[in-house]
């Protein structure tokens, strides 16, 4: 189900469609087995070419070093992107929160200093929100932040705990939302600073997850130095910033993963086709059918809710909760999803993902296990109902 | 890139809804519900008004005094026509009967009648004919003379000028197969022609039983054909395309009736919209409904623009919707506790239109098992 | 699926099934539809004669008239009751209810002069409890009785409404929660009363749900007299009596509307076979045989569960939250039975109930009507979700 | 009417949970997570302590060294080693081998093994002969001789002491026919086998991959015969039946831990637990969980008691025990929030061994499908 494009957009498609082909193929990709292409330092060259060869910053103005597109070709991009399986973007939480973050909060210098390192892939950064007593109710953050100035400068020292910090061992910066105001609470005193990995009394904890690999990571600070210049904005404005940061990409963000559900269902379908039952394929089976066409309807409605999303963002509409609707929406099916391959696959799903016999080269178990996180973070389904409660339907808090 | 209605579409729902408001209100609804003629009564004079905003040919030619728009444009006006409950056989007459008097192969007596469906002097009920009568009806069609058919039971029969009597059948089996049409128009006063009044599951409408004995068929006023399956299968749609949005529309006011509900009535010293179970509840029919309303709306843009995946694309609007009204209807009446079941709240009168939609059609286990044989058989893209 | 029984309860069981049987054919229901069957006047009637027959106040203690019998042998009864399909007791409020709470609260003269009328039959009761302003949250309820002492005598008089009141218009008496001190707020300052439907200032004004039907009430007080020896228990015991007597048919209560449910389910099976969907008996389509057998799971472990409790109580160990379980699950299951009766009915579900012509004489469309307030009266099902969260599984209110 | 335990079962119960609680910890078994070998010697440590409490030799009569308990025992056993996730061949060495070496008709020699089982002397692995290979492994079980056998993936295969390997078919059609069950026992250190690890999805089970190539049958260790499908259904149902029960147990410690978990954990200033949407949730395990518990409790009390309806009740206690283990262990997942999906939970633990239990059967889609037929066949009763 594809809504129509102009020619000028269908060119840009192809154009890009045409470099990532060829990209993939020059670093061999067609040739890599599902896991190979999850290794780190693979994702991360990758990332660094892509940003060498002129396909990073899209959206962003001229001035910075980016292309200017209009959205609908941002989002083609990613549509292609997504459809050409293409590796992981370990960077994504630079390019989504806070390059726009910069450009709107940030000095000219902050601008000047950070922005090229995003652009080029060149530095990673990570996000330093949750904490351990602060994850849907993320204004209890403790993390503090005393303000000192003596000879050696004006700076602030940090301590405190962030946790789920996803990449923190490959990242060079983090941003970091912190109390600089002891005295505050809430949503009150909390600013928004760019902290370098390196500094001392930065200490990175992996933490392993229930697939058994550690993706995140507590993150600990003991009276790490960061220079004033480095707080976006003003003191106290964390808050605000973090929150717009969240809506800079409310429009395009899901697109790659929207497009991505579609090829993992058609390759559920394959797997249905492939996978016996009672000395049937398993596609044979009536409610197996049934539940695959539930999810084909849930698929593409969420594809084509993204043009919905899109087309009210390009008239300049105010948006409503579509972006809760679309984490939401999308985290329940793809889980549900994914329980269907583990009930297709039956005894083979005992097998644990990472044994070299395990279906499909173990894809379907670690989706499935991974999937279970889907629904936590960035916020738990909970969070998000009650947003579209509020938000979407105007109901009382 | 057309979600967004356009200039003119924006219009036609403003107009719409406005126009509903004044015209078809639940205080005269309501008088018609203990009493069918009063109801066909009111439904009659609602024609005439909506014959005067030209509803009644949006689809028709305009050199038939129609407005000539299209799929888009009958799906917006259907969702103001579930908004408010509209009564009468609109989507039969200026849909269904709209579409098959165009169709490829229709003589033109029968075509000319596409004026008296625009100005809304004609208003038809739906009789479909069934497989035992299918064949000596497709003679009938052939030939004309007279119809006799055993009794059917009718929406809006009470209301109607005349029967339109269908019947459809695949020729070849494949998919993108032929398919022969058989149709033809009865007029309600003709000779032979009982119509019984029923009592209907959806008050706002009235139901009828119909019995045809030997009833005449005026000359030039039958027709059966071979055309594309797919052909017969658009103009089909059309009728399943407007219940859709239909249902969407019904839902909406439901779903926004109920928040304000629940925003006002007060338990345990707070309004029950500020409990989490009845946020819950309401947000998960906001998605259904906005999820749907997607569906529906690409259902109508693919038939617009001729798309190869139109079908399938009104398939998943229909099982969508179907599903999807039943339930918002159903929480509506939760979410309003004691009160949602009375008779005085509209409640129930969303929830009774909601299932008399889901159940015109050929419901939503034929839509289902339509898309999961697409899936099957390697039919659709992804 | 039935758990065994003894000899001695076999007996009994063939006692009671005989027993109905033959007096069910003596009053010619086996020729009545079921419609005719829903007949207030018939089910009155029926009433009486089971009263005068001796198949009332099973439980009760023979010093009230009653039969004394065990607990096993009561519910034999009542699933003989469901299963004969016997006609609904319109009465029940009286016996499960308020004699229970007479004979636990009542003075000597009120046990004299009440129990009787139940056990006959002969007085019928209504349970005044909820108002408008006062339905799941039961304890904002706001209809006042004040005290008056004067050469009349010592009594209430009672000024307020109730709604939801089912046979309030058939009722010779109403049992009904007031606010005797008008100061008090919540639980505090409720009492009470026994109060003759015949009095001055009475107003039954039946309210019509959206089958069409008026089975429920509005009543309306105004100045209505009650003397003060017809208040149970002490001023201001009212909410702690309502809230036992709530308890005291936990057991039991719902073992007909479980044997009922059975039937219903199996008559079901039936429509699902003679249906045509398609062409063909809408049984053969696979879906609609796994979602019965999905009604065939929940319906039979319902009636396990309630030969569950009722060890438990047998046992006499504490019970759990087996009213709200029971009642939550029962009105959950019930409403999805009968949309998938509406969804067999297809097109026929388009026939009102009322229309002669309505497949099974209407049967499952009214009673789909009906099971949308099933899931509310009684408490909501976000009400019983609460009591199971907390008294259940002991989590914070 | 006997759905509490009794006294002795109570008894059984609480000196299972109370040794368990000693025998298999946590922190014990994820000591072999990431060393199968050290897990099947934890396994197998943990084996003698049973045998040592008796368990191994529960169903085992009482001339073999055995308790000679029935269903309900061994049901309730088996919920406390969900509880515990406990690790090993337990279920097919103490309920399926114990249970076919009772069948009418095994050899002596055979039978003569239930000594070991009791014991705790032997502990086996099940291999399934599947379709392709089974008329050459009964004609093998007929006369002895060896057996070859293509790759199986054998769940706790480390710690075997012998294979079973086992397959029946059905030889007469109907429901109440005849069937053909071949059984052998082969040794885990004989000739011609080989033993693989794998990883398993389960980590606290470890799984192996068993090929067999000529390798001898002890005499006297084979066997082929003809039975009512029903006993050969019986015995397999046990197995069935002591997942159901497994699973139950699984689910209520996870459930219990969750519910402790989330009255402690803050967010907002007060319990997670008192927000509606998690006590909703887990209001909605617990009804799943107690109705799944029904079911079970039932299915063997109708198995003792020779019902009718045992075979049936049992498809409806693994029908649900499937769908509630893997729901319930999810939505505690969920209510712990960031911390359920670490390794450092044990909620992944219960989610996995859930999945497990239900991938080790036929699957819930076979035991509805029974169901539906038993309905659409008129063999239940209402």
């Amino acid at each position: 189900m594809n809504p129509s494009f102009s020619a000028a957009e269908e060119a840009f498609r192809q154009e890009a469609r045409i470099w990532l082909i060829e990209s993939l193929r020059s670093v061999g990709y067609d040739a890599m087995s599902w896991r190979e292409r999850l290794d780190t330092d693979f994702c991360m060259r990758w990332e660094r070419h892509m940003g060498a060869s002129g396909w990073t910053g899209l959206s962003w103005p001229k001035e910075y070093g980016g292309r200017a597109l209009p959205l609908v070709q941002q989002v083609i991009f990613q549509e292609e992107y997504a459809r050409a399986e293409a590796p992981i973007l370990w960077n994504s939480m630079a390019h989504g929160i806070l390059a726009p973050t910069l450009m709107y909060y940030g000095t000219e210098s902050q601008k000047k200093r950070f922005l090229p390192g995003i652009l080029s892939n060149e530095e990673r950064w990570c996000q330093g929100y949750s904490e351990p007593g602060a994850g849907s109710d993320l204004a209890a953050l403790a993390t503090r932040a005393e303000r000192i100035s003596d000879a050696r400068g004006d700076r602030y020292v940090v301590t405190g705990q962030k946790v789920w910090t996803s990449v923190a061992q490959f990242a060079h910066w983090c941003f970091i939302l912190v109390r600089s105001d002891p005295k505050s609470s809430r949503h009150k005193g909390i600013s928004f600073l760019l902290l370098d990995m390196k500094s001392r009394g930065v200490t990175v904890r992996p933490l392993r997850q229930m697939t058994g690999e550690s993706e995140f990571n507590e993150v600990f600070f003991d009276g790490v130095e960061v220079p004033v210049e480095n707080r976006v904005g003003e003191e106290g404005q964390g808050w605000e910033i973090a929150m717009t940061a969240a809506n800079h990409e409310r429009g395009t963000f899901f697109v790659p993963m929207l497009v991505s559900m579609q090829s993992e269902l058609r390759d559920l379908v394959k797997l249905a086709r492939t996978t016996p039952s009672d000395g049937r394929p398993a596609i044979e089976d009536p409610l197996i059918q049934d539940k695959l066409a539930q999810l084909y309807m849930d698929v593409s409605v969420m594809r084509l809710n993204s043009y919905r999303t899109l087309e009210t963002l390009m008239q300049g509409r105010p948006p409503g909760p579509e972006a809760s609707f679309t984490k939401l929406f999308w985290s329940e099916v793809r889980q549900r999803m994914l329980e269907l391959a583990m009930d297709i696959l039956g005894p083979q799903a005992m097998l644990a993902w990472t044994d070299p016999q395990a279906a499909a080269g173990g894809r379907w178990q670690r989706e499935h296990l991974w999937s279970r996180a889907i629904t936590i973070l960035a916020a738990t389904s909970e969070i998000h109902r009650n947003i579209i409660a509020e938000r979407g339907l105007g109901m009382p808090r | 890139m057309n979600f967004e209605p356009t200039e003119e579409q924006r219009l036609l729902r403003e107009s719409a809804r406005s126009a509903l408001v004044g015209l078809c209100t639940m205080p005269v609804l309501r008088k018609g519900f203990d009493d069918p003629a009063k109801l066909d009564a009111f439904a009659q004079a609602l024609w005439a008004s909506v014959a005067e905003l030209g509803w009644t040919g949006l689809v028709v030619p305009e050199e038939h005094g129609g407005m000539g728009l299209g799929a888009t444009e009958f799906a917006i006006l259907h969702e103001e026509l579930g908004r408010a409950l509209f009564t009468g056989p609109y989507t039969v007459t200026a849909v269904l009967a709209a579409g098959l008097l165009q169709l490829a192969g229709c003589p033109a007596s029968l075509r000319a009648r596409l004026t008296d469906i625009a100005s809304g002097a004609m208003r038809l009920a739906l009789l479909e004919v069934q497989s035992g009568e299918r064949e000596s009806f497709f003679a009938t069609c052939g030939h004309g003379g007279t119809v006799s058919l055993g009794t059917h039971r009718v929406p809006d029969a009470g209301v109607a000028t005349h029967f339109l009597l269908l019947a459809t059948e695949q020729v070849t089996s494949s998919h993108a197969g032929v398919g022969r049409l058989g149709m033809c128009l009865v007029d309600r006063s003709a000779s032979g022609v009982t119509v019984e009044s029923r009592e209907s599951f959806d008050p706002t409408h009235t139901m009828g039983s119909v019995t045809l004995r030997d009833a005449p068929l005026d000359p030039g006023h039958f027709h059966v054909t071979e055309l594309p399956a797919a052909q017969i299968a658009r103009v089909l749609g059309d009728m399943r395309l407007a219940r859709c949005s239909e249902m969407l529309g019904v839902a909406d006011r439901a779903l926004s009736e109920t928040v304000a509900y629940v925003k006002e009535r007060k338990q345990f010293g707070q309004p029950v919209g500020s409990f989490q179970a009845v946020k819950h509840k309401l947000a998960d029919a906001y998605i259904a409904l906005e999820n749907s309303r997607t569906a529906a709306r690409y259902a109508a843009l693919a038939r617009d623009a001729g798309a190869a995946d139109a079908l399938l694309a009104l398939d998943v609007a229909e099982a969508m919707t179907s599903v999807m009204g039943i339930r918002v209807t159903g929480d509506c009446i939760q979410a309003h506790g004691g009160m949602g079941f009375t008779w005085e709240s509209d409640m129930h009168l969303y929830f009774k239109r909601a299932r008399w939609l889901a159940s015109t059609g050929r419901g939503v286990g034929h839509a289902r098992a339509s898309i999961a044989s697409a899936i099957v058989e390697g039919r659709v893209e992804f």
